[in-house]
């Protein structure tokens, strides 16, 4: 009974303590670690879980944390939006220490108990992040992501470094923006409390001051997520970071960054400020198209594996962002809809690469030729995920996008619209690409004059679960879509848009 | 009382300048050294003295703990002062600073 | 002059601000970046601690209180400065010193591997590998 | 609040801000910036915000300025001059700049005056807690009060930043092989520590009283500035001192490497533990009050005010053993054998 009272503060209690739990006992001995980060992170979405479930049962829960009540202490909110989010960070986090574990012991041998202590750190900074109601704890938690995330990038080869050196600044700057926006609000309402906030903020409304603590915030947020033409750090500490670091990183960090954005516009500011009283829309949904097309240009541009994949990222940042800014019912729940997808779908892409420098020791698109006939289950996996990505219908990436389109339709925004469909087409020559290359074989061997070999050699067994069970979970929230949009991402659009 | 409060903060603010020029005129590391490390110290040492007696204007727990408290920083500078500009002193010579000598300059100067 | 003396800390934060961010994006030198951002994150706590300041009040410590007793004298808010601000730029210290050392281990790092700290000769020997 | 220093001291800070960013030798700016960050601790003395400032004298002022000097002894100490103009990094940050400034004042005309007793952070939470932190938590240093009780749980997290940042430090820095310092002839490096007597036997009298101080700051952070960071901070500032004037070995003999991790790991531990068993007796997490059920002798009020001190004293331990960590691992180049 007490689990599942508290289950709002177990959340994050869980990860935190088992991440001193790691380090200690990784002291003496290092198998422990992963036996310890598996659990914790297995309770942990069951924490999850058991949220969700009680908020789908009794509406949102408020957890008062040290019983204090919520302007004067924090406040834990959970609702419909945010409870779908810990799910999907819980699960992908979950999925992602499984995968870890061999990769670790390849890539980073003797960092390993640091390894798993930062890994379960981050995901507690994140859990933290989606649940709290309270602006100034949110801060906080996005510094402990955000310096587990530099040390994490970091611990990848020698380009990482200078690539998290970029992401510290420029992470540093998005985070100070944000506490200078929470300062702003703070000065003119004196209250740091989401809710609170929501109430105060009305009469406010005409201020500047008011006006440009919603520009810092939105900065802050962007850079964080890597909104074009803030997203110069992302490519080059993404694709060098370590490939377990990449799994959780890549498909979590952006999207919950999203979803900050999408609490900070509802819940702090209302939609009736945001959409109606600043006149932001049209010129975002503009850069939201910009971002599509520079990211799915600057894909089609690579040779490298990964850093194509951080540019999808780019793009369906894009995606997310333009979405929401449509102000539209449809678009809204498209955006959210899109936040869970697109974590599973990044999740998967970047299991892909792992696998393939955990077997190839490359990254390159070459070091894929002649993949499919070694490794058939992985290419199967890979090939429901590229047709997701590109919107192919019973997947999930189909539904998310069709819910875009909608909604850029009802906004008139056809040119979103364009966006969206060619970043699909894009994303078609992309994937393509790639399945035809795994298909040829490797370059004959000059000396020998006849083809290497090829025998099946498929990735072990912790990495390629992660990826089926996601590749699976794409087509059945594809199949079940309507059901999560009516009972679950409705609840979280405002009641003036829908 | 009062007058010997005012004559220590006073005394203590004028060493304080006059190690401030000091180590602004001086002509090298050694001498500006000099005038930091002894003009510091000691014109902390009188300002806080002088802190220090008047809490004592009036006798009960409360002002004779603030007072020893000011009494032990004193203490204390006293100690970690001199020793800091003797480190650092010591840190210019084995780094080869050279000291500044006047017939040297005199001579370069008429030649 | 009354408007000066009350908005002067805001101009001052905001000018810190600007020299802090034109240092993290312009200074060449990594550990000069590093500085910048500190001067970044210092002149974000004054605007913090400046909207905690009161006239005529004292510091957030309530005098002679110890235990219950002292629950029963009434306490006026207006004679103590506002200490939420306080409590929130202790924590953005701790902070700024975490990020600190981070950024500056991974200099070292970069230092270790790159021998230089000049951010164009990094640049210039990463073309080289490729 | 004097209005006169006020201005002066800002002024003086913008003064050493400009020439910090100027200056062309990175120790000379690293000692302007702890001349800045003492600057800061001034001012918000002057403010009011003593906590703060206790802080920033401790972290800025002291440890900031001796990681700084650290780093630049591990790798160079000049900037160099540029080769190529970078004409147009430059004008994208000045443009930045000048529009954030820009924006910033356009909002500034909208703040209550500074020290305005009616804004509206004066008026909101503030007199909740000013008022009601002797009856709540018979604490009377309202920002212990808050930072420990009302909002435990940022402190938690702010306890858990620093020590995801010693983690990070070690797990960037660290390394087990022997691999030397670049052997590149350096004229800029800095001398290391000399082996003189007196500041070697000045140094070892001061340590225990300083260890005393920092005790004394722990424990009496419920009535005076002060509380478990600052003291953390002052007792590995013990261990620093100790380091720079006899050598790291001496410190790893006392306090060794993995006595530092585990150290922090049971400091943020202790603090999340006591949350934990708030939790298990039916509480809220963090819950003090509800300690009142196993500590003999306490109503709710005295159980809040002894699981502050509880986590003050976590936090101090947390912090001491950090910021050692990250000194050694820097000032070592992450060999911890020997350095600054």
């Amino acid at each position: 009974m007490i689990l599942y009272e508290q289950s709002p503060a177990l959340l994050v209690v869980i990860p935190l303590l088992s991440a001193f739990a790691i380090n200690i006992f990784g002291l003496y001995n290092r198998r422990l670690c992963f036996p310890i980060a598996f659990l914790a992170l297995a309770a942990t979405l069951g924490a999850a879980t058991m949220t969700l479930a009680r908020v789908l049962q009794a509406g949102p829960i408020s957890y008062r944390l040290g019983g204090w009540p919520p302007p004067f202490g924090i406040e834990y909110v959970i609702d419909h939006l945010n409870g779908l989010v810990l799910v999907t960070i819980a699960f992908v986090s979950f999925l992602a220490v499984i995968f870890a574990k061999l990769s670790v012991e390849k890539e980073l041998p003797d960092k390993i108990p640091q390894f798993y202590t930062l890994f379960v750190l981050l995901v507690t900074g994140l859990l933290g992040m989606t649940a709290t109601g309270d602006a100034f704890n949110l801060y906080v938690l996005l510094e402990i992501a955000a310096l587990t995330g530099y040390a994490l990038i970091a611990l990848g080869d020698n380009r990482a470094l200078v690539a998290s050196f970029n992401y510290v600044i420029l992470g540093t700057i998005g985070a100070s923006f944000y506490l200078l926006g929470v300062g702003h609000l703070y000065i003119m309402t004196g209250s740091l409390n989401m809710g609170d906030l929501l109430t105060i903020l009305p009469g406010l409304y005409a201020t500047r001051a008011i006006f440009v603590a919603f520009l810092l915030v939105l900065c802050g947020v962007w850079l964080k997520m890597a909104f074009f033409p803030l997203h110069t750090w992302l490519p080059n500490a993404y694709t060098y970071a370590p490939s377990a670091v990449g799994c959780l990183v890549a498909p979590l960090v952006t999207k919950v960054s999203v979803y900050i954005m999408i609490r900070v516009m509802l819940s702090v500011f209302s939609s009736h400020y945001v959409f109606e009283v600043l006149a932001l829309t049209g010129p975002i949904v503009w850069l939201a198209v910009a971002a599509i097309i520079f990211g799915s240009i600057q894909a089609l541009a690579q040779d490298n594996l990964k850093k194509m994949l951080t540019y999808l990222i780019v793009a369906e940042v894009g995606y997310m962002v333009g979405g929401v800014w449509l102000a539209t019912g449809y678009g809204i729940s498209g955006a959210i809809l899109h936040i869970v997808n697109d974590a599973l779908m990044t999740f998967c892409l970047f299991v892909f690469a792992g696998i393939v420098t955990y077997k190839t020791g490359g990254h390159m698109l070459s070091d894929l030729q002649g993949l499919y006939r070694k490794m058939p289950v992985t290419m199967t996996g890979f090939t429901v995920v590229a047709l997701s990505m590109i919107g192919v219908p019973p997947t999930a990436g189909f539904f998310s996008k069709w819910y875009l389109i909608l909604g850029a339709i009802e906004a008139g925004s056809y040119h979103f619209m364009v966006a969206l469909l060619v970043s699909s087409l894009v994303n078609a020559i992309l994937f393509f690409r790639i399945i035809e290359i795994t298909f040829f074989e490797p370059k004959m061997d000059h000396h020998t004059g006849h083809a290497p070999e090829i025998t099946i050699n498929e990735a072990p067994f912790s990495m390629l679960m992660p990826l089926l069970v996601v590749a699976l979970g794409l087509i059945i929230i594809g199949i079940y879509s309507g059901t999560i949009v009516t009972n679950i991402i409705q609840h979280s659009v405002p009641g003036g848009l829908l | 009382m009062n007058s010997v409060i005012i004559f220590l903060i006073v005394t203590g603010l004028i060493l304080f300048l006059a190690t401030t020029v000091g180590l602004l005129r001086f002509p090298d590391f050694y001498s500006r050294m000099h005038a930091a490390g002894k003009g510091d110290t000691l014109s902390s040492l009188l300002m806080l003295g002088g802190l220090a007696l008047y809490e004592f204007h009036e006798i009960n727990v409360a002002t004779l703990l603030v007072g020893a408290k000011i009494l032990l920083i004193a203490v204390f500078i006293f100690m970690a002062s001199p020793t800091a500009t003797h480190a650092i002193t010591d840190a210019g010579y084995e780094s080869g600073v050279k000291p500044w000598q006047k017939e040297k300059t005199a001579s370069e100067d008429e030649g | 002059m009354e408007y000066l003396v009350s908005h002067y800390n805001y101009w001052v934060y905001i000018l810190l601000m600007m020299v802090g961010l034109y240092a993290m994006l312009a200074k060449n030198n990594l550990i000069k970046k590093v500085i910048g951002m500190s001067i970044f994150q210092t002149a974000i706590i004054v605007f913090y601690v400046s909207t905690g300041a009161k006239r005529e009040a004292s510091i957030p410590i309530i005098a002679h209180g110890h235990g219950h007793d002292a629950a029963h004298t009434v306490i006026e808010a207006a004679h103590y400065a506002n200490p939420l601000p306080h409590v929130l730029m202790l924590t953005a210290i701790v902070v700024s010193v975490g990020t600190l050392g981070v950024a500056l281990a991974i200099c070292l790092g970069i230092y270790r591997r790159y021998k230089t700290l000049e951010e164009d000769e990094i640049q210039e020997q990463l073309h080289d590998s490729l | 609040m004097i209005w006169q220093i006020d201005l002066s001291v800002l002024s003086l800070i913008v003064l050493c801000g400009f020439a910090t960013i100027m200056v062309k030798d990175l120790l000379s700016a690293a000692i302007i910036f702890g001349a800045y960050s003492f600057l800061m601790c001034l001012l918000w003395t002057e403010m009011g915000a003593v906590d703060v400032a206790f802080t920033e004298a401790s972290v800025g002022a002291g440890v900031s300025t001796i990681l700084f000097i650290a780093a630049a002894y591990q790798t160079t100490r000049i900037v160099k001059p540029r080769k190529s103009g970078r004409i147009f990094a430059k004008i994208v940050a000045l443009a930045a700049s000048v529009a954030m400034g820009l924006v910033l004042l356009a909002a500034q005309t909208n703040f209550p005056g500074f020290a305005d007793p009616e804004s509206p952070a004066s008026l909101h939470l503030s007199p909740y807690y000013i008022t009601q932190t002797l009856a709540d938590t018979a604490v009377p240093n309202m920002v212990t009060s808050v930072l420990a009780d009302y909002r435990g749980f940022d402190t938690m997290f702010e306890t858990a930043v620093i020590f995801t940042a010693g983690l990070a430090v070690i797990a960037i820095l660290r390394r087990v092989k022997h691999i030397d310092r670049c052997e590149l002839p350096d004229p800029y490096t800095i001398s290391a520590g000399s082996q003189d007597n007196i500041i070697r036997f000045v140094s070892r009298q001061l340590v225990p009283f300083m260890q005393l101080f920092a005790l004394y700051v722990v424990a009496h952070g419920h009535h005076s500035p002060g509380g478990g960071f600052q003291g953390g901070v002052i007792l590995g500032a013990s261990f620093i001192l100790l380091a720079i004037t006899y050598d790291i070995q001496l410190v790893q003999q006392r306090m060794n490497e993995k006595w530092n991790i585990l150290l922090g790991n049971i400091g943020v531990l202790i603090y999340a533990s006591i949350g934990f068993i708030c939790l298990l007796l039916g509480a809220n997490f963090l819950d003090y009050s509800m300690l009142s059920k196993i500590l003999p002798a306490t109503d709710p009020v005295m159980a809040r005010s002894h699981g502050m001190l509880g986590i003050e004293i976590g936090v101090a331990i947390a912090v001491m053993a950090i910021v050692v960590t990250i000194y050694l691992n820097l000032a070592s180049n992450g060999k911890l054998d020997k350095g600054l």
